[in-house]
């Protein structure tokens, strides 16, 4: 047994690929239109007998031009801003942490576009997407990842907690699995309340145990909850794959076993998950009850910060639990590019257009980036305050 | 008849529920009489046998402004332990100010009864959630104060423990009305100058016996009944008030020794008056047997209570 | 709100019928072979593409004429030995509590035959039929229910954690839901241990949520591991109806979420679930991993306690969150004089053998009580035992 | 280099590993290097992200006679609570014996480190698991104890909350041998005759800076590790013993301050040395905040320590 043993989420070096390139350059996977085709939405066999033909992949009915667009720039942002992010912590001295969400952006923008701005999202530790699709101002974001004052959070949450409970965000949370339960408990909320509000809640593969989520669903199920689970299924639990823990490769089938509708869908395909994520809002808000969306992904990062990443560059390489090649395979599948060529091809925007809206993004996350430097750190006594409604808690150095 | 301490609690989230008409339970099989037939299943829900689910829920609805009171069994105390520890009591803090729950846990207590081995008679498990951050802990000893107790904890915007320990009526009568008790207040329940003696729950019954057996033989007691065992800096100034005049505190618990919630009264005592006597007793660091020959004799009783006083006032 | 208003286990009179007779008298249920039909074994809707033809009603392959009849044997010794109880608690001053298993008996049987002694078998709360079984003893038994110093767990645990090592009865367990993950630690443990033995755990509908159950069948089928877990839906929770706090009729439903072959059963008909049970069991051991297997049934006693029943009579009636009549029906699906018939009319036995055997029992019942009442109460002080293997904690009373 | 922490606790698991071939580790995502390809999958689990079923599967593995090691994470320390409650430490008692879990609950803890809000940077934990009839609870200050209280831990047939913080390597070099610390005795670290000061795991670091200070400006502390908080029985008496000949005690938590685990000792002094001086320093009754502002003011560190003995040796 070598020194190198140790206990911590270190990488186990599997297989690492000899000769892979180190990444794909950001600006490549804006021009790069590969041969991607369309979105595809796909059904587990288990619930195949659910299946509604009409979630087509480029289904767009009742989207605006003007949503499309939005859609595409929200996208953008989580891309941008976190890349940035990335950057920053490569650089150094960084006040703060970060899981990064890209490579799943589809799924944050497509389920948040399906809901009113009066519905609520329960996040998890990879949740800074969710909040950018629910509305989330960048700036404020980045000041609380970086334990500003002025952050969302006062700088008392950081990366794991940023909440904003004026735009229905509950808040994500560092523990796995428990959105789904606060997203389920909303949403009985909303029946006791009278209104036709949504609650959903996101969860990655590694949320469905630990007595959460069985709880969240099977309250959903019984009471026919305005609810919906999403799960993105990025095949990873940090560095373990969930196919070596869990009897089951479609992880919507175990909606099935509480009663609930399951769904599978392409998760890189903004407009599929959309599209499911809208009849299920329209149906928990018709009294239909709960859905369960699980999001076929893959993050392009490590699970945490910004290991075998380079400044510039997109994609975390060598990491041992993966091989590149799968990452690659993934990135080939980035649903930006994929979407913007949609737009483009449907004449919702122009070549140009589009690349102003990057130019824009790129602005306003340089904007961000000055807004978080120039605000202050928090006065250390603060800590006392907020434990309770009213007064600060006593401090015992003395 | 005076009403029991189920009554006067029902009788407050009655009360509560017709005052807000968000105000939620959820509660498994122990059911709140009279309440479904006037609010509905809606707002009285009986849920399956998922603690985690009462609690969660009751947590995810507190969070978007729905309050609501979460009632658990006593073996169950714990199920829900790592929601109350990591999301309701630290939430707040952690949004900044943002998250808040206003909620109550209803947490149905155990005594030392016989035939009941284990997991369905034990005590003292308030002092688990006592030491977790941005929680409040309450353990009422009579009907009046569990009336107030729950008004107050359900009105409060900070998620309340409410520790219903089963313990015969005694003290002031109940109002009808709705009334409040304060959170993080003592009550004293017996003035004296000779000996100090904290307790609470189904300890005050052994404790009262006790210091009427003291009085008889000449000892007075000052008994104090925390009532709140977190936040404790309200509690405290009564009982170390009364160490100053008595000189010994002797503690009596219902729960295990090693942690009981007298120790850390016995700990923050002893920062603040130097040269006190103390003496702690509680149920030994065992579960509770079953058989009744060795819970009765295991758990502390008043005659050991005037044992352990008159033996502190001797020396 | 009348002062009636109270928070117990106490009965919620919904439409007490009026009229019913209040019960069949003992000796009824061992005449009475009405017009029951042999049993039927039938899937949920959900998993009949995994029913496999063969496992017929009175299907009674590789049992012998002795098995069947120790079976029969075995019932009747659950049946008797609990209305005995019951009948003592009646009487008044009994030393202890009980949650009766009458009604449930072929369950019980029907899974333990499947088993070799080998085995293990983790119960819960309503377990005295478990145990009996696997060959508990009924006066070791009682004695422990009634906290004697010589009872299975010399007076420390009571009805509620009949325990017996020695034949791989892991114990009772009075919170609902934790045997399913015993049962399934040990099935991991047999696998560490390379042996080919399988672990049974026993719940209620009760044991599906909790996070218990969730834990094992998720373990269970990632790694197939030989458990068995049987879920004894008698439709109640104390009071509280399944149907009316979960989202699915089936219960082996759930499993299907986990990847787990699920089967339904009728928990009445003993040959059906030992049918069923044998295939889990044979499938275990041959490494073919879990099964779930619901057993509907009903218990003919209130949650605990003898409320609502009479000395001699069996069932209890009037018990407010029931019909007298929905008992009665099931009453009338009585397990015991069904198998009775059918090893008669099978020639297995005679009328006159299987009389014998009730006298039997009989008598060894009154053995048992006989044998409890003669044993010792414990020491006082042994209480401050066994909390650890070594030592006795201190007392601090003084 | 000395080696580390973790690099002595799994030397320890391997060791026993080897010696015992049914012994098994189950573990979530922190990989325990080396032992799965020595020991194969089967006994070296990775594990869904569910500490029921790591903790539980133990428990049931167990129960069978397998015994084995359940590794969790910081921030899960309290999801298996109530099976470690009700189970683990109950089921021998209640079974009259029979029932035993050769099991050790190796729980990963964090500390008050800056960026980690709220549920990532919390500490103190321990003490509601030491407040558990039937568990014994180790926190080990240095890799020579981490192993050989490990090893003991393991060979223990009781259930054993084996807790590791994250403390940088001190103390004796670790032999590559088997050898076993005992649970349940106390190390004096340092010998003094002014002061008693007691603190585990990072307060240790700050506390040993404390000691070296102190000496510097003349006070001669003397420092106690408790390294087992339950049972508590054997550790009393050095304890006990020191306050007795410096007549003051001074505790130092990581955790927060109501009911941590100095509390228990000082309740524990406090009955047992009449007139002796008391202090208590420990983090807030807060959640950790992620802003190092923050934190760091909250956290106890040397100089408190320092601040706080000679304030205590003036008196
Ligand atoms: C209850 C709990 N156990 C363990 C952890 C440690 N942990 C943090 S994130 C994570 C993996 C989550 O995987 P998944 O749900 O698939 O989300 P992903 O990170 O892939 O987006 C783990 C194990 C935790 N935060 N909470
Ligand atoms: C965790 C937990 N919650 C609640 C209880 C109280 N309780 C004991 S038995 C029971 C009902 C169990 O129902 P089921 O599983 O269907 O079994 P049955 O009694 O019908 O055989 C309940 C709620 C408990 N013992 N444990
Ligand atoms: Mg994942
Ligand atoms: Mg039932």
């Amino acid at each position: 047994m070598k020194e190198e043993v140790c206990v911590s989420e270190s990488k186990h070096v599997v297989a690492a690929e000899k000769g892979d390139k180190t990444g794909v350059s950001r600006r490549t996977f804006l021009k790069g239109l590969g041969a991607i085709g369309p979105g595809t939405i796909f059904f587990s066999a288990g619930i195949a007998r659910q299946a509604k033909g009409q979630y087509g992949p480029t289904y767009t009915d009742g989207l605006s031009a003007e949503q499309l667009t939005a859609m595409y720039t929200d996208m953008l942002k989580i891309r941008l801003w976190e890349s940035k992010i990335k950057d920053l912590i490569l650089t150094g001295g960084f006040r703060g942490v970060a899981h990064l969400y890209v490579g799943q952006e589809a799924i944050a923008v497509g389920v948040c576009n399906a809901l009113r701005k009066d519905d609520y999202i329960a996040s998890n530790h990879r949740g800074h997407g969710h909040l950018i699709a629910k509305g989330g101002d960048l700036g404020l974001m980045l000041a609380e990842i970086t334990h500003k004052a002025t952050g969302y959070c006062k700088g008392y949450g950081g990366s794991l907690h940023i909440t904003d409970m004026s735009l229905g965000i509950l808040g994500m949370d560092g523990i796995v699995g428990t959105a789904h339960l606060f997203g389920a408990g909303a949403a009985y909320g909303i029946k006791v309340k009278g209104t036709d509000q949504v609650a959903v809640s996101f969860g990655g593969d590694g949320s469905l145990q630990n007595s959460f989520f069985s709880s969240a669903a099977n309250a959903a199920a019984a009471w026919k909850l305005p609810w919906i689970g999403v799960i993105e299924n990025n095949a990873f639990q940090i560095w373990v794959r969930s196919s070596d823990v869990y009897g089951i490769q479609d992880l919507a089938r175990r909606a099935d076993g509480y009663g609930i509708e399951g769904r599978v869908v392409d998760g890189n395909d903004v407009l599929s998950v959309y599209n499911v994520a809208k009849y299920a809002a329209e149906k928990a808000r018709a009294g239909g009850g709960p859905t369960i969306i699980e999001c076929k992904t893959y993050r392009w990062y490590d699970h945490y910060g910004a290991g075998g990443a380079k400044r510039g560059v997109d994609g975390a390489f060598r990491l041992g639990y993966r091989s590149d090649r799968e990452l690659r395979d993934w990135m080939a599948k980035d649903p930006i590019p994929r979407f913007r060529k949609f737009l483009v091809n449907e004449k919702v925007m122009t070549e140009q257009r589009a690349d102003e809206i990057v130019a824009e993004v790129t602005q306003a996350v340089e904007d961000a980036v000055a807004f978080a430097k120039a605000q202050p750190v928090p006065k250390p006594e603060d800590g006392l305050l907020n434990v309770f409604a009213e007064g600060a808690v006593p401090l015992h150095k003395s | 008849m005076p009403k029991s301490m189920s009554y006067a609690i029902l009788e407050a989230i009655r009360g509560e529920m017709r005052r807000d008409k968000l105000l939620t339970l959820f509660y498994e099989y122990q059911r709140p009489g009279g309440l479904e037939a006037e609010f509905g299943r809606w707002r009285v829900r009986s849920c399956a046998i998922d603690e985690h689910w009462i609690v969660g829920g009751v947590m995810g609805m507190s969070m978007i402004g729905v309050p609501a009171i979460a009632h658990i069994p006593s073996m169950a105390t714990f199920i829900p332990y790592e929601l109350m520890f990591n999301h309701a009591g630290k939430l707040r803090h952690m949004t900044g100010g943002q998250a808040a729950f206003p909620m109550v846990l209803w947490a149905d207590m155990a005594k030392r009864w016989a035939f009941q081995a284990g997991q369905h008679a034990d005590a003292g498990l308030e002092s688990s959630y006592a030491r977790l951050a941005g929680l409040k802990v309450v353990i009422p000893s009579n009907p009046y104060d569990a009336k107030g107790l729950m008004i107050t904890a359900i009105r409060d915007v900070d998620p309340v423990v409410f520790c219903q320990y089963p313990v015969p009526a005694s003290g002031p009568d109940v109002p009808d009305e709705a009334y409040t008790v304060p959170i993080g207040k003592a009550a004293v329940r017996t003035e004296g100058k000779d000996i100090t003696i904290v307790g609470y729950a189904p300890q005050t019954v052994e404790i009262a016996k006790a210091v009427r057996q003291l009085k008889n033989d000449g000892i007075s007691a000052e008994f104090i009944d925390p009532r709140t065992l977190a936040p404790l800096e309200g509690v405290m100034p009564t009982i170390i008030k009364s160490v100053k005049k008595t000189g010994k505190l002797l503690t009596s618990d219902e729960g295990s020794y090693n942690f009981c919630n007298c120790a850390e009264i016995i700990a923050r005592v002893a920062e603040a008056v130097r040269g006190a006597q103390f003496k702690r007793l509680a149920f030994p660091d065992a579960p509770p047997p079953g058989a009744p020959e060795m819970i009765n004799y295991m758990r502390v009783d008043a005659n050991d209570i005037v044992a352990a006083a008159k033996k502190m006032v001797k020396e």
